[in-house]
C-alpha cells in the first residue's frame, strides 16, 4: 500500500463536486446515481428482508399461530415481489453497473445520462407503488400473480403492485439500453471488445436479457390489470381464456430475469478471482462468450417453470433438453474461475471470500437446478421447498455473495476509504453460515413433500424448519453487520489509495474517489486485459 | 457513418414506396375475400410482412444504417418467433398425449 | 433413508433412484470444485507483499474437455429424467377411475360407483388408479409426496394423472399450487388399503348415485340427446362408443376422444367439427358446472365401454360394483380402516 | 409513456461548443450513431410488448377460429382500410418531413410535420367513430358484452367471441395510445423547428421521431389484416 495518501477532500471528486438535495436529485453523473441506487435497493432489500424474518418466524411452529393466513401469504408476497423486482434485478446493474462502467471502458459517462436519472426516478416510483399497496393492506398473489387468482379471485391491490413493476420494468429496460449503447459507441481508443473487462461483458449480456426480456412481463402485468379493471376475460378460464398462456407470457420474462440476477454476480466474480489472483484470467474469450450465450438461451427454456401445470408432455421434453443446455456456459465459467486460481497468487481479503464462497454455493445451486430441469424429478418437487432452497442457493449464495464481494471490492473508489478488514470477514462467515444454515434444510424438507407457501404444515417437518429460522437469524445478523461498517468508514475509514488491491483495470487508474469527468484525458488502451506481471514478465524484466 | 440529409432517402424513393404500400393495401384487402381456404392467412401475413419491409428498409433508412442497426431489427424478429412459436409448440402438442399407453 | 419420503407408488422408486444419482453427481462436483477452491487459495497463498503469479496460458483442450463432460453428463440426466417422465405421464388401460373436483380449499373426490368423499382418497394397493380432475375456481395440484404424484388441476379444462400404490397406508395430500387464503389447509389424506380392506370400505359405505347415471340425467336435462340421440339421422354423431376411439374431423384432422376432447367439445363445439355434420351446437361455456362435466364425461365414457344399459359403472377387473341403491342418508359415519 | 418523450427528449441535446453536441460525446455523428442505435433498441422493446398480445391472439385465434372469425367480420372493414391507408399518407409525410428537415428546408420540414399531425388526428377520430359503434352495439368486453349474430347466418356467435373483441380493444387501443404519444412529439418538433432548432449538421430528433412513427406504423400494418381480414374469406 503506498504511503498514506494525502486527504482526498482537498482533491475535487465526484461527491464533493456539489452539495444539497438538488446536486443529488438531479444529477446525471452516472457514480452519483450509482449511489441512489445504492440507497434504494438498500431500502427494499430492508423490506424484503423483514418480511422473510417474519415468514421464519411464522414457520418455527406448524400451526400458523403468529400471523393469519392471509398476512402470511402477504409478507410472501412482500418478501418475493421486494426482492424480485426491486433489489435483485435493479440491485448489481444499477449501482455497480452504473458506477463502474463508464470508468472501465474509459467513458466520461454513460451514453444517454439524463435517461439513466429517468431510470433511477421510474424504478423510485415503482417501487414505491408497490411499497404503498403493501402499507394499504398488500397484495395475496405470489410475486408470481397466476392467473386467475390473480384476476379474479384476489382482492388484494394487484393493479397498483402490477403498474409499480411495470414501471419499474421500464427502468430496468432503459439501464439495459444506456448500458448497450455505451458499451457499443463509447469505449476509450485502444479498448477493443477482446480487452475490454469480463464486467462490461456481463453488464453488455444482463443488457440484451433486460431490452429483449422485460417488454413481455410488462404486457402480461398490463393484461392482469385491464382483466382486472375492465373485466376481459383474456385469461380467465370461465370465460375462455388459458390459464396456462399467462405462465408461458410470464415466464418468458422471469426464467431470463434470474439470468438478470446472475450475470451481474457472475460479472463480479470474474473480477474478483482475477484481482486477488493477481494473475491474467483463465479462459477470457470462453467466459465472454459464455455470458452471451447464456443471455441468448435463457429465452428458450422458461417451459421447466410448467412441467407439471398442463403443458403438454413433448413441450415439457423440449424445455427439459434445453434447460439442460443453458446449464452448460455457467459450467464453463465456473471450471474457468478455478483454474484462474491455480499458480496465482491469492491474497484472502473480503472480496475473495466473497468470490469463493459464491463459486461453492453457485456450483451446489447450479447443480440442484440440473435435478429441476430432469422432468421425472421436477414432477416431485416443483411448488415444494426444494424449489425455494434452490433458487436462494443461485440468488442468496450466489448474486448477494457477489454483489457483497463487489461492493467490498469497489468500496475504496466509491468512497475513497477503506472499510474495516476485521469485521467484514466476521460477517463474510457469518453470512456463509447462516446463509447455509437457513436452506440447506429447505432442500431436505423440500424433497419430503413440504409444499411452498405453506402457512402451516404437518408436525414431521418442524425440526427442519426450527433450523431454517435459526439460520435466518443468524443471516439477517450477517447482513445488518456490513450496513453499519459501510456507513462508519465513510467518515472513519482510513483514506484509499487510487489502486488499493494492486488491480488492473482503467477504474483504478482514476483518482478515489474519482472526479466528475472520470479520466483528465480520455485514455488509450493497448495489451491485453487483466495484464497482471507475472513471474515471466519479472525476470524478462530483470535479465 | 452517414449523417445529415444522406442517411435519408429521395423524395422520389419515398413517393416510390408509398406508391407500392397503397397498392399492397388494396391487394390484401381483396385477397381476404378470395376463397383460398388455408393459404388466406399465409397470404395477408405475407403482405404485411412486404409491407413491413419497405417501411423498414427504406421509410425508416435501414438500409442506409450501420450493419448494427440491421443486427438489432432482426433480434426482435427473432426474438419474437421464440415467443410466438414455441408458446404454440406447447398448444399444438397438447392433445399428442397417448391415452391407453403401452 | 430418513431424507427420502416413503415409496409407496409403483414409480416412487424410479424417481428415488434418478434422484439418488443426481445427488451423487452433485455432490461430486460441489466438493471437487469447492476443495480445488480452497487447495489453491492455500497452495497458491500470496506470501510476500509483491509475489507474482506464474504465468498460465490458454489451454482449449481443456476448455473442450471441460465442456463436452458436462454436456455429456446432462444428456444422461436428460433421457433417464425423460424415461422416468414417460412411465409418470403413460396411464395403464385398466385403471380405476376416480374423479376429483378442486374447489378453493378443499378436494371433492367421486369414485365411479357413486361413493363421494372430502379430502380423503380411499384406493387399493396394487391397482393402476388415474384421476381426472377439474378446478371450479383457480390452479390447485394434487399432490401426494408418498406417491411422488403431483398434477396441476387448471379451471377450464380436465387435468388427467394416474398412480398404483404399492404401499397400504396413511400419506399426505396437499395443494401444491398456491391457491389464495387457505391454501396450507387444503390437505387431506390418501389411504392406500389391500384389495380386502378396499372392498369392506366399499360395500361399508352407502354410494350416492353413480357418475354415470347422474351423468345421463344431466345428458336429459341439457337437451343433449335431441341431436346426440343415437336415432338414424340424428343432427348430431352419435356419442356410443366413441371414448378412446379416433375422431375425424370436417377440416381432415383426426384426434383420439379423451376426457379433455369431450370436455372442448361441451364448452367450445365449433373448435373441432366432426366430419360430416354442421358447426351447429351452441356453447355451453359457464352453463355447466365442473361437476356436471364431470358427471356427462363419465356417462359419456359408459356409453363407449358397456355394450348394454346405462349407469353400469366402468371398473376393473374383479371390482364388482356397488349394487345400485337410492339416494343413500346424509353421508355414512367415517370408517376407520385398520392399517397394518 | 413519459420515457418514450424523455428519450427523444434526451437525444435532442443542446449544449456549448456546436449547440447540439453533448459534453460525453466526441463528435456530431457519434451522438447521432448512439442515438438512432438506442431508438433501434427502444423499438426492439416495442416490438416484443406488442409481441406479448400477438401471442394471444395467434393462441386464440386457433383455438376459437370461428368465433374469431364470426366476430372479426363485424368490424366496419371501409374504415379499417381508409385508416390504413391514412396512416400510410402520414408515414409518408413523416418521411417527407425527416428529408426536409436534413436539407435544410424548414418550412417543409414545417409543414410535413403538421401534415402528419392532421392524419394521425384523422386515424384517432376513426378510431373514435369506430369505438362509439362497439360501444352502441354492446360489443366491449365486460359485464355489458351481449353475443353479437354472425354477420351471415344470423345466429348468435359462440361466446368466446368476446375474447376477439378483448384482444382488439387492447391491441387497438395501445396502439393508439402510442399514436398520442407520437402526436404529441410531433408537436413538440414543431415548436423546435419554429425556433431554427434542426439544420442539415443536426436533424437527430426529427429522425428519431420518423423511426417511431414509421414503427407505429408498421404494427398497424399486421393490425390490420390480423383483426379485419381474417374471416373475410368466409362470407
Amino acid at each position: 500500500m503506498s504511503a498514506t495518501p494525502e486527504r482526498p477532500e482537498r482533491r475535487v471528486n465526484y461527491l464533493n463536486a456539489a452539495y444539497g438535495v438538488r446536486s443529488w436529485l438531479l444529477t446525471t453523473d452516472h457514480k452519483r446515481i450509482a449511489l441512489l441506487y445504492l440507497i434504494g435497493v438498500t431500502f427494499f432489500f430492508a423490506l424484503g428482508g423483514i418480511a422473510a424474518a417474519l415468514i421464519r418466524v411464522e414457520l418455527l411452529t406448524p400451526a400458523g399461530d403468529v400471523f393469519q393466513a392471509e398476512t402470511y401469504n402477504k409478507l410472501f408476497t412482500t418478501h418475493g415481489v421486494m426482492m424480485v423486482f426491486f433489489f435483485m434485478i435493479p440491485g448489481i446493474p444499477g449501482v455497480l453497473g452504473n458506477f463502474l462502467i463508464p470508468l472501465m471502458i474509459g467513458a466520461k459517462d454513460v451514453a444517454f445520462p439524463r435517461l439513466n436519472l429517468l431510470s433511477w426516478y421510474l424504478y423510485i416510483i415503482g417501487a414505491l407503488m408497490a411499497f404503498w399497496a403493501v402499507v394499504h393492506g398488500g397484495v395475496d398473489t405470489g410475486w408470481t400473480f397466476y392467473t386467475p387468482y390473480s384476476t379474479v379471485y384476489s382482492n388484494g391491490w394487484v393493479v397498483v403492485t402490477a403498474v409499480g413493476i411495470f414501471i419499474a420494468g421500464f427502468s430496468s429496460i432503459l439501464t439495459g439500453l444506456n448500458f448497450l449503447v455505451t458499451i457499443h459507441t463509447m469505449r476509450a481508443p485502444g479498448m477493443t471488445w477482446m480487452r475490454m473487462p469480463l464486467f462490461c461483458w456481463g453488464m453488455y449480456a444482463t443488457g440484451i436479457i433486460q431490452i429483449l426480456g422485460t417488454p413481455v412481463i410488462a404486457i402480461t402485468l398490463l393484461l392482469v390489470a385491464a382483466e382486472r379493471l375492465f373485466h376481459l376475460g383474456i385469461f380467465d378460464p370461465a370465460q375462455g381464456g388459458d390459464p396456462v398462456l399467462f405462465q408461458h407470457l410470464f415466464w418468458f420474462y422471469s426464467h431470463p430475469a434470474v439470468y438478470i440476477m446472475i450475470l451481474p454476480a457472475m460479472a463480479v466474480i470474474s473480477e474478483l478471482v482475477t484481482a486477488f489472483s493477481r494473475k491474467p484470467i483463465f479462459g477470457y474469450k470462453f467466459i465472454a462468450a459464455s455470458s452471451v450465450a447464456i443471455a441468448v438461451l435463457s429465452f428458450l427454456v422458461w417451459g421447466h417453470h410448467m412441467f407439471v401445470s398442463g403443458q403438454s408432455v413433448y413441450a415439457g421434453i423440449v424445455f427439459s433438453i434445453l434447460s439442460f443446455m443453458v446449464a452448460i456456459p455457467s459450467a464453463i465459467k465456473v471450471f474457468n474461475w478455478t483454474a484462474t486460481l491455480y499458480k496465482g497468487s491469492v491474497s484472502y481479503q473480503t472480496p475473495l471470500l466473497y468470490a469463493l464462497g459464491f463459486i461453492g454455493l453457485f456450483t451446489f445451486g447450479g447443480l440442484t437446478g440440473l435435478m429441476l430441469a430432469t422432468l421425472g424429478l421436477d414432477i416431485h418437487v416443483h411448488d415444494t421447498y426444494f424449489i425455494v432452497a434452490h433458487f436462494h442457493y443461485i440468488m442468496v449464495g450466489g448474486t448477494i455473495m457477489a454483489y457483497l464481494g463487489g461492493l467490498h471490492f469497489w468500496w475504496p473508489k466509491i468512497s475513497g476509504r477503506i472499510y474495516p478488514e476485521y469485521w467484514s470477514r466476521v460477517s463474510a462467515w457469518v453470512i456463509f453460515v447462516g446463509f447455509n444454515l437457513t436452506f440447506f434444510p429447505q432442500f431436505i424438507v423440500g424433497y419430503l413433500g413440504m409444499p411452498r407457501r405453506y402457512h402451516q404444515y404437518p408436525e414431521e417437518f418442524q425440526v427442519l424448519n426450527v433450523m431454517s429460522t435459526a439460520g435466518a437469524s443468524i443471516l439477517g445478523i450477517g447482513y445488518v453487520i456490513p450496513l453499519v461498517y459501510f456507513i462508519w468508514s465513510m467518515r472513519y475509514g482510513a483514506y484509499a489509495a487510487d489502486n488499493p488491491w494492486g488491480a488492473t483495470g482503467l477504474e483504478w487508474e482514476t483518482p478515489s474517489p474519482p472526479p466528475t469527468e472520470n479520466f483528465p484525458e480520455t485514455p488509450t488502451v493497448s495489451g491485453r486485459p487483466y495484464d497482471y506481471l507475472t513471474a515471466r514478465d519479472r525476470e524478462a524484466a530483470i535479465g | 457513418m452517414s449523417h445529415g440529409a444522406s442517411t435519408s432517402g429521395t423524395p422520389k424513393a419515398y413517393f416510390g414506396v408509398f406508391a407500392a404500400l397503397m397498392a399492397l393495401t388494396g391487394l390484401t384487402v381483396w385477397a381476404s375475400f378470395l376463397h383460398l381456404g388455408v393459404w388466406n392467412t399465409p397470404v395477408a401475413l405475407a403482405i404485411a410482412v412486404t409491407k413491413g419491409l419497405l417501411v423498414a428498409l427504406i421509410f425508416m433508412h435501414l438500409r442506409h444504417s450501420p450493419r448494427l442497426t440491421f443486427f438489432v431489427a432482426i433480434s426482435a424478429i427473432l426474438w419474437l418467433a421464440f415467443l410466438i412459436l414455441i408458446t404454440t409448440s406447447d398448444y399444438v402438442t397438447r392433445p399428442w398425449l397417448p391415452i391407453y399407453g403401452s | 433413508m430418513p431424507f427420502l419420503p416413503e415409496e409407496a407408488s409403483s414409480f416412487a422408486r424410479h424417481v428415488d433412484h434418478l434422484y439418488l444419482f443426481l445427488i451423487a453427481i452433485t455432490a461430486f462436483f460441489s466438493v471437487l470444485i469447492g476443495t480445488l477452491v480452497v487447495y489453491f487459495a492455500i497452495r497458491y497463498h500470496r506470501r510476500a507483499p509483491d509475489e507474482v503469479a506464474t504465468e498460465v496460458h490458454e489451454n482449449a483442450v481443456l476448455e473442450i474437455v471441460w465442456t463436452v463432460i458436462p454436456l455429456g453428463l446432462v444428456l444422461i440426466m436428460f433421457y433417464w429424467g425423460t424415461r422416468v417422465y414417460f412411465r409418470i405421464t403413460r396411464p395403464p388401460a385398466n385403471a380405476i377411475e376416480i374423479y376429483v373436483t378442486a374447489k378453493q380449499w378443499m378436494w371433492k373426490i367421486q369414485h365411479t360407483d357413486g361413493h363421494r368423499e372430502m379430502n380423503e382418497l380411499h384406493v387399493p394397493v396394487g391397482m393402476p388408479v388415474r384421476l381426472t380432475m377439474a378446478s371450479e375456481d383457480v390452479i390447485h395440484s394434487f399432490y401426494v409426496p408418498a406417491f411422488r404424484f403431483k398434477r396441476d388441476v387448471v379451471p377450464g379444462r380436465f387435468s388427467a394423472a394416474w398412480f398404483e400404490a404399492v404401499k397400504p397406508g396413511k400419506y399426505h395430500l396437499f395443494c401444491a399450487e398456491y391457491c389464495g387464503t387457505r391454501h396450507s389447509n387444503m390437505i387431506g389424506w390418501v389411504y392406500a388399503m389391500t384389495p380386502a380392506d378396499y372392498q369392506a370400505w366399499l360395500s361399508g359405505g352407502t354410494p350416492g348415485e353413480s357418475l354415470a347415471s347422474a351423468g345421463a340425467k344431466r345428458f336429459v336435462e341439457h337437451a343433449c340427446n335431441t341431436c346426440h340421440g343415437d336415432q338414424p339421422g340424428a343432427r348430431g354423431p352419435s356419442l356410443a362408443g366413441i371414448f378412446g376411439k379416433v375422431i375425424h374431423f370436417s377440416d381432415g384432422s383426426s384426434r383420439i376422444a379423451d376426457e379433455a376432447y369431450i370436455r372442448e367439445s361441451i364448452v367450445n363445439p365449433q373448435a373441432k367439427l366432426v366430419a360430416g355434420y354442421p358447426p351447429i351446437m351452441p356453447t355451453f361455456q359457464g352453463q355447466i358446472s365442473e361437476e356436471g362435466l364431470l358427471q356427462l364425461t363419465a356417462y359419456i365414457k359408459s356409453l363407449s365401454s358397456a355394450p348394454a344399459g346405462t349407469g353400469a359403472a366402468q371398473t376393473g377387473p374383479g371390482l364388482s360394483p356397488g349394487p345400485p341403491t337410492p339416494i343413500p342418508p346424509p353421508s355414512a359415519p367415517e370408517r376407520k380402516t385398520q392399517t397394518p | 409513456m413519459a420515457d418514450v418523450r424523455a428519450h427523444a427528449a434526451d437525444s435532442r441535446e443542446d449544449d456549448a461548443h456546436p449547440p447540439e453536441l453533448r459534453h460525453h460525446f466526441a463528435n456530431l455523428p457519434a451522438q447521432r450513431e448512439a442515438s438512432t442505435l438506442a431508438m433501434w433498441m427502444f423499438l426492439v422493446t416495442e416490438v416484443l410488448f406488442f409481441g406479448g398480445m400477438f401471442t394471444a391472439y395467434v393462441v386464440y385465434r386457433s383455438t376459437y377460429r370461428r368465433a374469431f372469425e364470426g366476430a372479426s367480420n363485424l368490424l366496419d372493414l371501409t374504415l379499417g382500410t381508409v385508416n390504413t391507408a391514412v396512416l400510410i399518407c402520414s408515414s409518408l409525410t413523416m418521411a417527407l418531413a425527416v428529408w426536409a428537415s436534413g436539407a435544410g428546408k424548414k418550412k417543409a420540414t414545417i409543414l410535413f410535420l403538421i401534415g402528419t399531425i392532421l392524419l394521425g388526428g384523422v386515424f384517432l377520430g376513426i378510431k373514435a367513430v369506430e369505438y362509439t359503434q362497439k360501444f352502441q352495439h354492446h360489443e366491449v368486453p365486460g359485464p355489458h358484452f351481449v353475443v353479437p349474430l354472425d354477420e351471415r347466418t344470423h345466429q348468435p356467435l359462440p361466446r368466446q367471441s368476446e375474447m376477439f373483441f378483448s384482444l382488439y380493444f387492447c391491441m387497438t387501443g395501445l396502439h393508439a395510445a402510442h399514436m398520442i404519444i407520437g402526436v404529441g412529439l410531433l408537436t413538440w418538433l414543431i415548436v423546435k423547428a419554429k425556433n431554427d432548432a434542426f439544420s442539415p449538421r443536426y436533424n437527430t430528433p426529427v429522425d428519431l421521431v420518423g423511426l417511431y412513427w414509421h414503427f407505429v406504423d408498421v404494427i398497424w400494418i399486421f393490425l390490420f389484416p390480423l383483426l379485419y381480414l381474417l374471416g373475410r374469406h368466409t362470407l
